[in-house]
């Protein structure tokens, strides 16, 4: 079984990191935004698999930590985008 | 007893930490009533170091290393010690003027930000000189940095922010270059403690890379040409308090690193051609800070290329070191000449910014040639620029002569007779660019000059104190000079 | 060759990015960035020498691992030192 | 029981990976940026959730159960939030374009 | 093996694309990326608690710091550009990084086998701290020091931070405004997030004493959880001048040399704990440590007092 599990966060990590292509490509900043955020999930997914594979727990609590903080980054990026001036709201 | 040197480090680290959320006003009052403890315990032990003759040891934590992390003041320790506690209490009570608050007015940024920073500042360098692993010794680094950044660009302009970028940028490099080292000296030799590396190390090309990039690293902190791009901006946009902190004492906190890798870390390994290198750049340094001195027509500017070149001197004293281990006369000399460089020149630099700082504010300018009736209206300031401007020329009896005879006399010595005519070289240059400043200020002036006040008093006090003590130094004993030899790895017998 | 050794090569060798792009960029923010490219190699080749270090249970040995972590707070705050400071000279430019 | 157990594990797990490989998919090849949104949030909501399904099983105990499904619901949540953000960024750009 | 190859090449060419971007833009999307992917490197190279640490500082609160950054710069004058050096220059810059990169490549070849560590030492000390993590043990007991030391930097960080206030804004509230946002994505997810990032950041620090996770961890999460909100303008810093923020943020490290002098008089020296002592006093050091670490954080990604907004 542990072996499966490492194949597939093998695979996993493939298959995003194939998807980094968009954020060196682009072309717009959304492009860069969500293969960022599939690298994110991507990670994600692997750490829960190694972590299941090679009994480490902790490694859950990295996933965990990850998964706050990568949303955290990707409003970061969403809302910074350069982007037309109309695009922001009026600050109250 | 052996509580000392850590007292020594926490005294300011507490009162740096505490004086945030006491603001402007509690900071100040805080800062004047260290002080006297911080100068008291340096005082004490550079007593104890030369009484008993060995370096004070501590394990924090009762953790020896090279688990643990231990702390070790040696002579070299004790002397620089000694020598900070003493240009920050003078720079502090001279800064009173400016960074002062008033009781019941409100808190102004620049005064809220001081304190914290000078203590923090004098925090890092007692780090630096009494930690003894290598990775404390890069926190006490990014500590001095972050505490010297702001000083740099404290008034705010555009031209200071910009000096302060520069040098953060330096830096920054010179302090990532250094722990890349730190990885690789763990790497090979599992420890980070000095005295334990120095029977753990040899030659080998991890351990040569990692001394080679930090120095590199150290180098761009210390400024030694051709790496000093960032010093004289930063050192003479500075308020005049500031810039005689960060010339005086922090290009000297990464100099003293330094000295511990080449001399604690690889004291069994000697480096003879690096160590040429290092002293050729000195030397240079020497020769272009001076004329770049020479030439310049800002007062504050002239101070911080001349720092360019004292630094230069420093460097001397690593071929004649690694040249002839077996003559321990000639490399005693040599390491004391450098340290009693490093500790006469912080006094004479920090009393001569402190000097033109004087001049610049009841002027209103710095440009020398407009200097006239200096002379007359404040002469006890120039009379500081006078005796501080001995010291670094090198003229007996002071501090500086009796630096630069003793690195005249191991470059002899050691047969490398090629640095004397660069140390006296040097001095006349040093001396030409003293007697320009003092030659204009002793013109009669054409502006008046608005009067002195009880204030400019306390400020000429201290920065003539400082210059006098910078004189003084030459007056010593010898025998005083042997407490820098306590404890140093190589040298003892 | 172990994963140790691998990942302290790739450590090598962002460190020489790092400091490339330090030295040509010319835009500040940039060069900050690279700084933190330059960081992420030195702490790599500081895990790759605590990975080879493992041993008493530890998949690593906790020395160093433990000052990298002590590292990655300082040179975040580093970091944000020298982005503000970009940010007080770029406002800084307005007023002239 | 384990062979059901891992006959379950490998079944999602291996699904999981199929929405992974489609959204990647996606994402390099469809033509306009709302449809690569939609790859990518097939590989977030179903792709990461199939294989937290897969190991739910395997977690060590209430405790490990928990912060796997809490890692999948802030996965869900944040590409919930920013999704939208994506999009309308995506219709502000088109036409500069 | 093969999965290492992939994850050092993925790691090298994001970060060669991020130095040489155009855009700054894309350079910090792509350091993110870079964040992500040192995340699972340090899982490989088994420092679990190192990859707690880059995921939420390096990929996390360093991002969102230089976007920020970005976001601000976007709205000002783009200062004129330095000299950009030559490409006969660039190439021997070029040159002179291949050749360090190289020759630190072949040390890391050159390093000695078996390697020196200091994992046995700790081991066969770990039991006198009563932790089970031994990164913890060498942070909070036999390197204190340095952990002791890095809290005051971060804090003299933020006091740096301040100290670059304009002329006018001193005491006034931190970072520039931010556009407001009372319903839509941003303000869902900022009031959704911080009550579960809370409980995150309380585990991780609980099982920091046994497990991979601790103080640094919890303040970066703690810190993104408040910035998150700041965000989407819905809660405004305080005032700088606020005595009570200049407390918070400093009472880590007084409480941490307060415990450590206390040893220096009750053990003999600075830092030691009483047997039987470490770990509590380990515990009540960490915790508010957590919480000075995570203001000062979040204070350092949200900058210096603006002139425009003093409130």
């Amino acid at each position: 079984m542990p072996e499966f599990l490492l194949a597939a966060a093998l695979l996993v990590f493939l298959t995003v990191a194939v998807g980094l292509v968009r954020v060196l490509r682009g072309p717009s900043e959304a492009d860069r935004i969500m293969a960022a955020q599939l690298l994110g999930t991507g990670g994600i997914a692997t750490l829960l698999l190694v972590g299941q594979a090679t009994a480490m727990p902790a490694l859950t609590d990295v996933a965990l930590i990850l998964a706050l903080l990568a949303a955290f980054a990707s409003v970061a990026m969403a809302r910074t985008a350069p982007s037309r001036e109309d695009e922001q709201e009026p600050p109250a | 007893m052996g509580m000392l040197p850590m007292l020594a480090v926490m005294l300011p680290v507490l009162a740096m930490v505490a004086a945030v959320p006491l603001g402007a006003r509690g900071a100040e009052r805080l800062t004047l009533a260290v002080l006297p403890i911080g100068l008291a315990l340096s005082i004490v032990i550079a007593v104890i170091v030369q009484l008993t003759q060995a370096p004070i040891l501590y394990h924090l934590g009762h953790w020896a290393p090279p688990l643990g992390i231990a702390f070790r003041a040696d002579g070299l320790s004790a002397a620089m010690l000694v020598t900070t506690a003493i240009v920050v209490a003078a720079v502090a009570i001279f800064a009173r003027a400016d960074f002062g608050t008033a009781s019941g007015a409100p808190e102004r940024r620049q005064a809220f930000a001081f304190w914290p920073l000078l203590l923090a500042l004098w925090a890092a360098i007692n780090l630096l000189l009494v930690a003894n692993d290598l990775f404390t010794l890069y926190v006490g680094l990014e500590l001095l940095t972050f505490a010297a950044m702001p000083l740099v660009c404290l008034d705010g302009s555009r031209a200071t922010l910009e000096a302060a970028l520069r040098y953060l940028m330096f830096a920054l490099l010179g302090s990532v270059l250094y722990l890349l080292g730190v990885a690789l000296i763990y790497g090979a030799a599992g420890t980070l403690d000095i005295v334990l590396l120095r029977e753990r190390v040899t030659a080998d090309p991890p351990v040569i890379l990692a001394i080679a990039v930090m120095t590199a690293g150290l180098l761009a902190k210390t400024a030694l040409l051709p790496l000093h791009l960032w010093l004289p901006p930063a050192h003479a946009g500075a308020p005049a308090a500031a810039s005689a902190i960060l010339s005086a004492l922090v290009v000297k906190g990464s100099f003293i690193l330094l000295l511990r890798l080449w001399f604690g870390v690889m004291a069994a390994v000697p480096l003879p051609d690096a160590a040429q290198i290092l002293a050729g750049l000195g030397a240079t340094a020497i020769l272009l800070g001076s004329v770049a001195a020479l030439r310049e027509t800002r007062l504050k500017l002239l101070v911080a290329y001349s720092t360019v070149a004292q630094i230069g001197y420093l460097f001397l004293m690593f071929p004649l070191l690694a040249a002839v281990p077996g003559v321990s006369d000639i490399a005693a000399k040599a390491w004391t000449g450098g340290v009693v460089q490093a500790v006469s020149h912080a006094f004479a630099k920090a009393a001569m910014f402190l000097a033109a700082g004087i001049m610049a504010a009841r002027f209103g300018h710095d440009r020398i040639a407009e200097l006239g009736g200096a002379g007359r209206a404040m002469p006890v300031t120039l009379l500081t620029f006078a005796l501080a401007g001995l010291s670094l020329m090198g003229v007996p009896p002071s501090g500086g002569f009796a630096a630069k005879w003793l690195l005249l006399s191991a470059a002899i010595g050691a047969g490398q007779w090629w640095w004397a005519l660069v140390i006296l070289g040097g001095g006349l240059l040093t001396g030409g660019y003293v007697y320009r400043v003092l030659a204009s200020g002793l013109r009669s002036g054409g502006a008046a000059v608005p009067m002195s006040t009880p204030v400019t008093w306390r400020r000429d006090g201290m920065a003539l104190g400082l210059a006098v003590i910078s004189v003084a130094l030459g007056f010593l004993p010898l025998a005083a000079f042997g407490l820098v030899q306590v404890g140093q790895l190589d040298l003892a017998p | 060759m172990t994963s140790a050794t691998l990942f302290g090569l790739a450590g090598a060798a962002l460190v020489g990015i790092g400091l490339f792009g330090m030295l040509v960029r010319t835009d500040p923010l940039l060069r900050i960035l690279c700084f933190n490219l330059l960081g992420g190699g030195v702490f790599l080749v500081f895990g790759a020498v605590a990975r080879r270090g493992a041993g008493a249970g530890f998949g690593g040995d906790p020395v160093p691992q433990a000052i990298i972590l002590t590292g990655l707070v300082v040179a975040f705050a580093a970091t944000a030192l020298a982005v503000a400071l970009v940010l007080r000279l770029a406002s800084a430019e307005d007023k002239r | 029981m384990t062979l059901l157990v891992d006959a379950f594990t490998i079944l999602a797990v291996l699904a999981g990976l199929v929405f992974f490989i489609a959204g990647t998919t996606g994402l390099l090849r469809f033509p306009d940026t709302a449809s690569r949104l939609h790859a990518l949030t097939k590989a977030d909501h179903l792709g990461l959730g199939l294989i937290v399904l897969g190991l739910l099983p395997r977690a060590a105990g209430i405790d490990g159960a928990l912060r796997l499904l809490a890692i999948w619901g802030l996965v869900l949540l944040s590409s919930a939030a920013v999704g939208p953000m994506i999009a309308r960024l995506a219709r502000l750009r088109r036409p500069g374009e | 093996m093969i999965a290492d190859l992939l994850l050092v090449a993925a790691m090298l060419i994001v970060a060669l694309a991020s130095m040489l971007a155009r855009q700054a833009f894309t350079a910090v999307a792509l350091f993110i990326a870079y964040g992500l992917l040192l995340t699972l490197a340090w899982v490989r190279l088994a420092a679990v608690d190192v990859a707690m640490t880059e995921a939420a500082i390096g990929a996390g609160l360093s991002g969102v710091l230089l976007l920020g950054a970005v976001r601000r710069l976007a709205t000002q004058a783009s200062p004129p550009p330095e000299q950009p050096p030559g490409p006969a220059m660039t190439l021997l810059i070029a040159l002179g990084c291949a050749a360090l990169a190289a020759a630190l490549g072949a040390v890391v070849l050159l390093l000695p086998n078996p390697a020196p560590s200091l994992a046995a030492p700790v081991a066969a000390n770990l039991p006198a701290t009563d932790l089970g993590n031994p990164v913890t043990g060498v942070l909070m007991s036999f390197r204190a020091l340095d952990t002791l030391l890095e809290s005051a930097v971060v804090l003299l960080a933020v006091v740096c931070v301040w100290a670059l206030t304009p002329e006018g804004g001193w005491g006034g509230v931190p970072g520039a405004a931010q556009p407001v946002q009372r319903d839509g994505p941003l303000a869902l997810l900022a009031r959704a997030l911080p009550p579960l990032g809370i409980v995150i950041a309380m585990h991780i620090l609980w099982v920091g004493a046994d497990a991979p996770g601790g103080k640094f961890q919890a303040a970066a999460i703690l810190a993104a959880m408040w910035l998150l909100p700041w965000m989407a303008g819905l809660v405004t810093p305080p005032p700088i001048a606020a005595r009570w923020l200049r407390w918070t943020i400093a009472i880590g490290p007084v409480v941490f040399i307060a415990i450590g002098l206390a040893g220096a008089v009750i053990e003999g020296a600075f830092l030691a704990y009483p047997p039987g002592w470490a770990k509590p006093l380990i515990l009540i050091i960490e915790f508010i440590l957590t919480a000075s670490i995570a203001v000062a954080l979040a204070l350092l990604v949200i900058g210096t007092p603006d002139t425009a907004q003093r409130r």
